[in-house]
């Protein structure tokens, strides 16, 4: 066999792979829905990168415009096409909701991104150790799950929050102490099923070292499902950021933008009536912010777990 | 008799059970129970008996992929290892069958150290064996090119070429580059397969294809001994008669010892040359391929010839049919592990458990009666003689 | 395994959970002690009082006698008082949560029924009819139901639903209040109530459940008017959860669609409708009560953010209050009794998932 | 042996397709045979052959989707169990808006279906673990099988019992049976002996019995008004295949399917757990034992309560069995019954099997790719490959004189454990994808006798001598090489 033909081997073996790889895509194609999905997420991610950029300012904080063309708008909220300043109107206090929709957008997939991904991360190391090493540390490590899994979430960030006082690090570091869990657990089963094929005892016998073993055979197979819970959570921990701003338990100051806490703007707690017979574009417009962006990222996320399922390839 | 390839002494492994309201060990399942094998260079020892009768553990430990709760395995030993060897454990386990204190285990390891360098040699012993196994489907990773799937092997141990090294360790070169999918791709054209297949998913192959590529993953790094678990119980007989005469091919040109474990002794009959057969984790019957198909002696051995549906309808024959199912391995039975299923047992198989004994050259069996037998039944069981009773 | 076996091997299995959930609340409490004697602000004075404070509190001894003494008192409902700033401070925090209890665990049964009630058959429905239009619509509706923020569907609900000025629905319907029981209605709509009467001249409560209550008065219109405002918070709690539940339903369903045993069942001449129901979705729904106790942790938390939308006087709004004033002391009990609610919760699940399939007792 | 006389069940032309994403895999392909009463006919190939669709089409038990028959007939008696299939294609593909009607005509089928599987045809399958539900009890499901087809048989037995009380009493007091008793009970009584399972299990039967017959008494109109209406049914159901128009049957099928909506089956399990004193429910217990013990099973009362996973699998293949025949079907298909099992417990079951055969007459239809299974059950073979039937040959014929390419190569690639010295003779290449499956003959890829005539026209069927059928082109004369 001359070098020519070995070089056109592997230019093959990558024309396999592109092929392979297009072959997931059209999975994914095939359910239209999760296009969609990833579209809109696609969009969302765009937004939040460029988004404050486009409003101006600080990237986390809303302008206040207590006075527009000499009428006060703090308590009289202009409605959305009203204004080209305010595309979206405003809200009490005179905020742009077109500008909280664009800053909020990059502060919620920030923190999102931070808590479901340090979760993600320190669950997947976790489990895997409980799921290949097993012993003591790995029934330690889940019965800790076990314990955070029985913490109601909201709860336990309302209690850290009171606690350790109103930061974006306490926050953050309480939500990544609830989220990782679920990690675990997921990555645990994985391993412990994946342990047990055939194709890891051929690579023991073949002498591979168990840090190759778990290296090439283990995480690649069981990093998957974790894709799909990441892509599922992420909408959950944003339902639950924006929760938590709504009713008010953080750290927001004036003019912190986030979508919970432009509604919050929009009705202060108990006002909600009011709110949405006088302005209820205040109401509607950062609720369907966010309902659109959970939704894309369920179905994208649903889609994912259909390519991904083995049980669909075969 | 040829040189010897592998020899274990005392081979147990039990697997505790876990159960009540503490999750306590409540007792072991008697996987192996104390085993003596030899296996020659060049031949192929076929391992026969029914699910749950630890042949398949008995393939792990001797390709030290789990660690036997006790007894000793020496890889091409020399007799001054082994004898040395030998004795020590005979004295250790000089109680009678029991499980090692951590103390004598401790001894027992030390001195295998001191013998065998433990861990470089264990890194020579891993690239001179290789598996194979049942289950094609999960046997290769779903996300691995065969190409990779073939090259880890060799990646990891290299090839070995001419000579050895000074401290008996075979020399062993590590391919790259072209010339490692050169190598990849003859060894892949002599299974069969040719270079498009190497760029494709497990997922893609049927079957008998996926099991060309575990031998192919075995074979690569031309290994000395090769564990088959059920090769082929998975195959259709069209595919099986393929990989079968693949595997007889192979042995031929790389000189290949083989450990061909199986329940089926049609197979076992056409690949190997000397058969050990398996009850509840014991070895009954010891023997030649046509030795033991001739005068099976072990009334198990008999039941499971005469069990076997011959495909020519002339042969109606009367067969032995054992009532009930195979013990629990977690319960054994006492004495004779058969006797509860023996349509020979008396008083003394539940009591004294029968030793291995020669009864014809060559032929071992563990039964109090296999005199008896032998003079008596075989005659009427053996295959030879049921040929000639047909039609 | 025995049952019995089982069900005591599970109880222990909980011991270092609970251990470990108290652990956590100690070392909160522990770190804001501060806090926890906000009740003895303004009486310290000398160094003898603190003595004094100190001793009662048991905060001169080591870490784990303080443990100690933190999980008796745990256990025997001393868990301190209200702090000040509260809207009843002094009281103590075991009698505020016997109050606040009945309407947090009457909206939460009512949403797991509806959870159930809905989640189960849809998933079912949805597994039957794969890939069909149902199928597609079921999905897609359990996903939207999902994204949605449970506070904003509580804002529409309580707007479109329940506020007499914009909700479709007939004025009659809509009583009064936002999903709280009116009591000074009660004088004058029923005389008969009065032996109920307490000496305080409020209304007394015999169980504190607000359903149960009301049918201890056999005063109906009151019965029908708490559970309409028990109803629309469960509504929002149950919607915003059961997508999980259908989805697993659905799979599970199809899963065991597909196992032999079906196909066994349909060889024997079993007919289509009563393969479904009784061989696949007793197996599916075996499988699915472990969700149930996987999603109860998420379900609480709806409960929690509902009540505060709602304004409903129960677990949540206090934590709402006490998280506002500071009230360490309260936050602690709230999070404690959630907890111990969902380990609860999680133990109900399991042994009801080891009555359904036997194969769990075996392991 | 039994005389073969007659035809239990004819397959024409029968086609079945999966339509799956990558295309129309053509399962089966006008695949045809003759099922004769009493005989055990083997349907033997490899993976992927077709068998066990074949099995499964003749059941309806092809999951659709994607799978669907698309034409052909089978044959029970005079009445062709799918007519009805052309217009369900119909619907299926067309999508006609008349939607609502043709579902009628799907639901009829599958009620029809309904009464015919389990009751005239019934199945057992290679997984004995996972044939059985694991969350009931091996009880549980061995009495709805019954009293989904039997309780007339049941009721009867019951009301001759409560007509001789007092003599089934002094049976159990003396000790055993003494004498015969007319009607169904002495049958019953005849059967129980005949099984010879031993004093203990004679007496169980009687207390059962006496126990089931006192509570019939107690609600004696209420029973016997049962009775009558089960035997009305059944009487209708036995009208269903014979010789009648199509209008009445249609007639018929309404009657029926109507009487099925009163199905109980919910009230069944109910009924079992409370343990509520009925006694369909406690004579088909008792069946149920007397099942369990006519295939060997030893202890039976306590396997009765046990749940699968606590029974060994060739424990659970006798009781898979022992469901599949509880109604005395007339046709039994066993998709690779001992596949699963040891050696040693196949031929347990493989004993069992010929026993019951030659025990009940029972037509049994066995699949299975190991021709020694073959050889020893079977008295007349079909040789499957690709969804085609290659050959069909009374079994001697077929093992000493094979004709078609394919079956020769089969039979010279198995080890043969009382000839070592053969050498094995492969078969070149792998079975066909059968989304574009080969042209004209299917095995011609990998047939050594291969000709152009073979990649071009599909070959017909010819008899070569009595009985052997083979669908080749070596031997249809035309042009022979």
């Amino acid at each position: 066999m001359t070098t020519e033909s070995v070089g056109s081997e592997f230019s093959r073996a990558l024309k396999k792979r592109l092929e392979s790889s297009k072959r997931s895509f059209y999975f994914l194609t095939r359910s239209p829905l999760a296009t969609i999905g990833l579209a809109i997420v696609i969009f969302y991610v765009i937004l939040a990168i460029i988004g404050p950029r486009l409003a101006g300012g600080n990237p986390s904080v809303m302008t206040a415009y207590p006075i527009y063309h000499g009428q006060p708008i703090i308590f009289n909220p202009i409605p959305p096409f009203e204004y080209a300043k305010f595309p979206l109107g405003t809200t009490i206090g005179g905020y742009s909701i077109y500008e909280g929709v664009l800053k909020g957008a990059r502060v919620d997939l920030e923190l999102a991104s931070i808590i479901v991904f340090s979760g993600a991360l320190i669950g997947t190391v976790l489990g895997s150790i409980a799921g290949y090493k097993g012993g003591a540390l790995g029934e330690a490590i889940m019965r800790g799950t076990d314990i955070f899994l029985s913490l109601p979430y909201i709860v336990l960030a309302v209690a850290f929050l009171t606690v350790f006082g109103r930061y974006e690090s306490v926050m953050i570091e309480s939500l990544i102490l609830i989220w990782w869990p679920t990690y675990t657990r997921i990555v645990r089963g994985q391993v412990l099923s994946v342990r047990e094929q055939k194709y890891v005892e051929a690579s023991v016998a073949a002498g591979s070292s168990s840090l190759r073993t778990v290296i090439k055979h283990i995480i690649p197979n069981s990093i998957y499902p974790i894709f799909v819970q990441i892509s599922l959570d992420f909408g959950n921990v944003i339902l639950t950021l924006a929760s938590l701003f709504y009713l008010g338990f953080t750290f927001a100051g004036p003019g912190f933008a986030e979508w919970g806490n432009l509604l919050s703007r929009a009705t202060s707690a108990g006002t909600g009536g009011a709110a949405l017979e006088s302005y209820p574009w205040a109401v509607t417009i950062p609720g369907l912010v966010i309902l659109i962006f959970v939704l894309a990222l369920n179905l994208f996320g649903d889609g994912l777990r259909d390519v991904l399922d083995p049980r669909m390839r075969r | 008799m040829s040189e010897i390839l592998l020899k274990g002494i005392g081979i147990r492994k039990y697997f505790p059970i876990r159960g009540g309201v503490s999750g306590r060990t409540l007792g072991y399942v008697h996987a192996v129970d104390d085993v003596n094998i030899t296996i020659y260079k060049g031949e192929t020892i076929g391992v026969v008996g029914e699910s749950g009768c630890g042949k398949t553990t008995l393939g792990r430990v001797v390709l030290d992929l789990i660690d036997p709760t006790t007894g000793a395995l020496f890889y091409k030993p020399n007799e001054s290892e082994m004898s040395q060897l030998e004795q020590l454990y005979s004295e250790l386990t000089s109680g009678g069958a029991r499980e090692l204190k951590k103390e004598e285990k401790k001894i027992l390891n030390t001195t295998k150290d001191n013998i065998y360098k433990s861990r470089r040699r264990k890194k020579d012993f891993r690239s001179r064996v290789q598996i194979v196994f049942q289950d094609p489907v999960s046997s290769l990773d779903p996300r691995m090119l065969i190409k990779d799937v073939i090259f880890e092997p060799i990646k990891i141990n290299g090839i070995p070429v001419e000579g050895e090294n000074d401290n008996g360790k075979q020399k062993r070169v590590k391919l790259r580059g072209d010339a490692a999918t050169k190598y990849i791709l003859d060894i892949v054209t002599e299974m069969g397969l040719n270079e498009d297949h190497l760029f494709r998913f497990p997922h893609e192959f049927s079957g008998g294809q996926r099991q060309r590529i575990a031998i192919a993953r075995a074979i690569a790094v031309k290994p000395e001994f090769i564990v088959l678990d059920e090769p082929t119980s998975a195959l259709d007989v069209s595919v099986q008669a393929q990989i079968l005469s693949l595997l007889k091919t192979l042995q031929q040109k790389y000189n290949v010892t083989y450990m061909f474990i199986t329940h089926n002794l049609a197979v076992i009959r056409a690949v190997s040359t000397r058969v050990i057969v398996m009850y509840l984790g014991k070895i009954v019957e010891e023997a030649l391929t046509d030795e033991l198909f001739e005068y099976p002696i072990h009334p198990y051995t008999q039941a499971l010839i005469s069990a076997i549906p011959i495909p020519d309808p002339n042969f109606r024959r009367s067969r032995i049919v054992l009532s009930g199912d195979v013990p629990s391995p977690a319960n054994p039975p006492s004495g004779c592990r058969f006797h509860t299923r023996c349509r020979f047992a008396k008083e003394i198989c539940s009591t004294e458990e029968p030793k291995l004994k020669e009864i014809r050259t060559g032929h071992v069996v563990a039964c109090h009666f296999a005199e008896d037998i032998l003079k008596t039944e075989s005659e009427h069981t053996g295959i030879k003689k049921i040929s000639e009773i047909a039609i | 395994m025995k049952l019995y076996v089982y069900i005591i091997r599970r109880v222990l299995l909980l011991i270092p959970v609970i251990i470990g959930v108290t652990l956590i609340t100690f070392y909160l409490s522990h770190l804001n002690i501060g806090l926890l004697v906000t009740e003895y602000e303004g009486k310290i004075h000398t160094y003898a009082q603190r003595v004094i404070v100190m001793k009662e509190l048991h905060l001169n001894g080591p870490v784990w006698a303080q443990y100690l003494y933190y999980l008796g008192a745990l256990f025997t409902g001393k868990w301190g008082f209200v702090s000040p700033g509260d809207i009843d401070p002094g009281v103590p925090v075991f009698t505020e949560f016997l109050k606040r209890f009945p309407p947090t665990a009457e909206l939460a049964l009512l949403a797991t029924l509806l959870i159930l009630v809905m989640g189960l058959p849809l998933g079912v429905l949805s597994a039957v009819r794969k890939d069909r239009a149902t199928d597609h619509a079921t999905r897609l509706g359990a996903m939207a139901a999902v994204s949605i923020p449970s506070f904003w569907l509580g804002l529409l609900v309580l707007n479109f639903m329940l506020a007499p000025t914009v909700s479709f629905l007939p004025h009659w319907l809509v009583l009064y209040g936002n999903g709280q029981l009116n009591w000074s209605v009660y004088g004058y709509w029923h005389g008969k109530i009065a032996p109920f009467v307490s000496p305080t001249g409020g209304l007394s409560q015999p169980t504190g459940f607000l359903l149960i209550d009301t049918l201890v008065y056999g005063d109906f219109p009151a019965f029908f008017n708490a559970l309409w405002y028990v109803f629309w918070p469960s509504l929002v709690v149950a919607l915003t959860t059961f997508g999980v539940i259908i989805r697993f339903m659905r799979s599970s369903m199809l899963e065991n669609l597909g196992q032999d045993y079906v196909r066994t069942a349909r060889s024997k001449g079993v007919p289509e409708q009563f393969v479904i129901k009784k061989h696949a979705r007793r197996n599916a729904l075996g499988s699915s009560t472990t969700v149930m106790g996987l999603i109860f942790a998420s379900l609480l938390s709806g409960v929690v953010v509902t009540e505060i939308v709602f304004s409903r006087p129960g677990m949540g709004t206090w934590l709402y209050q006490a998280a506002y004033n500071n009230d360490m002391v309260s936050v602690m009990a709230t999070t404690f009794v959630f907890t111990v609610v969902i380990v609860a919760a999680n133990l109900i699940v399991d042994i009801m998932y080891s009555y359904l399939d036997p194969r769990v007792r075996l392991e | 042996m039994n005389k073969l006389v007659g035809e239990a069940l004819v397959v024409k032309d029968l086609k079945t397709q999966f339509f799956i994403y990558d295309g129309v895999v053509k399962s089966l392909e006008d695949v045809s045979f003759v099922l004769k009463k009493g005989e055990v006919l083997g349907i033997v190939g490899e993976t992927g052959c077709g068998k066990s669709v074949t099995a499964y089409s003749i059941m309806r038990l092809i999951p659709d989707p994607p799978g669907r028959i698309i034409s052909g007939q089978i044959k029970m008696g005079d009445y062709d169990l799918i007519k009805g299939i052309d217009q369900e294609v119909d619907i299926i593909l067309k999508k006609r808006p008349k939607i609502r009607h043709h579902n009628k005509i799907i639901k009829k089928n599958e009620y029809l279906y309904n009464k015919i599987r389990g009751r005239y045809i019934s199945m057992i399958f290679q997984e004995p673990m996972a044939a059985l539900n694991p969350v009931f009890t091996v009880e549980d499901q061995i009495v709805e099988s019954l009293y989904l087809h039997s309780k007339t048989k049941i009721l009867r037995v019951i009301k001759s019992a409560s007509e001789h009380i007092s003599d089934l009493q002094s049976f159990k007091d003396k000790g055993g049976i003494t004498s015969e008793l007319s009607g169904e009970i002495g049958a019953e009584l005849q059967k129980i002996k005949i099984q010879k399972k031993g004093f203990e299990s004679e007496e169980k039967h009687l207390e059962m019995l006496i126990d089931e017959a006192t509570k019939y008494l107690a609600k004696k109109d209420k029973y016997d008004e049962m009775l009558k209406e089960s035997i009305e049914v059944d009487s209708l159901e036995g009208t269903l295949f014979g010789n009648v128009s199509e209008e009445e049957r249609a007639r018929i099928l309404k009657v029926l399917s109507k009487e099925a909506k009163k199905s109980h089956l919910m009230g069944l399990t109910k009924r079992l757990k409370k343990k509520n004193p009925d006694p369909v429910i406690s004579e088909a217990r008792r069946e149920a034992f007397g099942l369990l013990e006519s295939v060997n099973i030893p202890n039976a009362f306590q396997i009765l309560k046990n749940y699968p996973h606590e029974l060994s699998g060739g424990m659970l293949q006798r009781v898979v069995i022992a469901i599949a025949l509880s109604n005395d079907p007339q046709i039994l298909i066993a998709d690779e019954p001992t596949t699963a099992l040891d050696v040693t417990i196949q031929a347990q079951i493989l004993e069992l099997l010929r026993d019951l055969r030659k025990n009940r007459g029972t037509s049994i239809i066995l699949i299975t790719h190991d021709l020694g299974v073959i050889a020893e059950m079977c008295d007349r073979v079909a040789v499957m490959y690709a969804g085609n039937v290659v050959e069909t040959a009374p079994a001697i014929e077929l093992f000493h004189n094979p004709k078609h390419p394919y079956t020769i190569g089969l039979l010279q690639s198995i080890p043969r454990i009382d000839d070592p010295t053969k050498k094995l003779n492969i078969i070149r290449g792998t079975v066909p994808n059968l989304i574009k499956p080969p042209t004209g003959c299917r095995f011609n890829p990998r047939c050594q006798f291969a000709f152009d005539r073979c990649i071009v026209e599909i070959p017909p069927t010819i008899e070569t001598s009595d009985g052997h059928t083979v669908a080749c082109h070596l031997f249809s004369g035309k042009e022979v090489r």
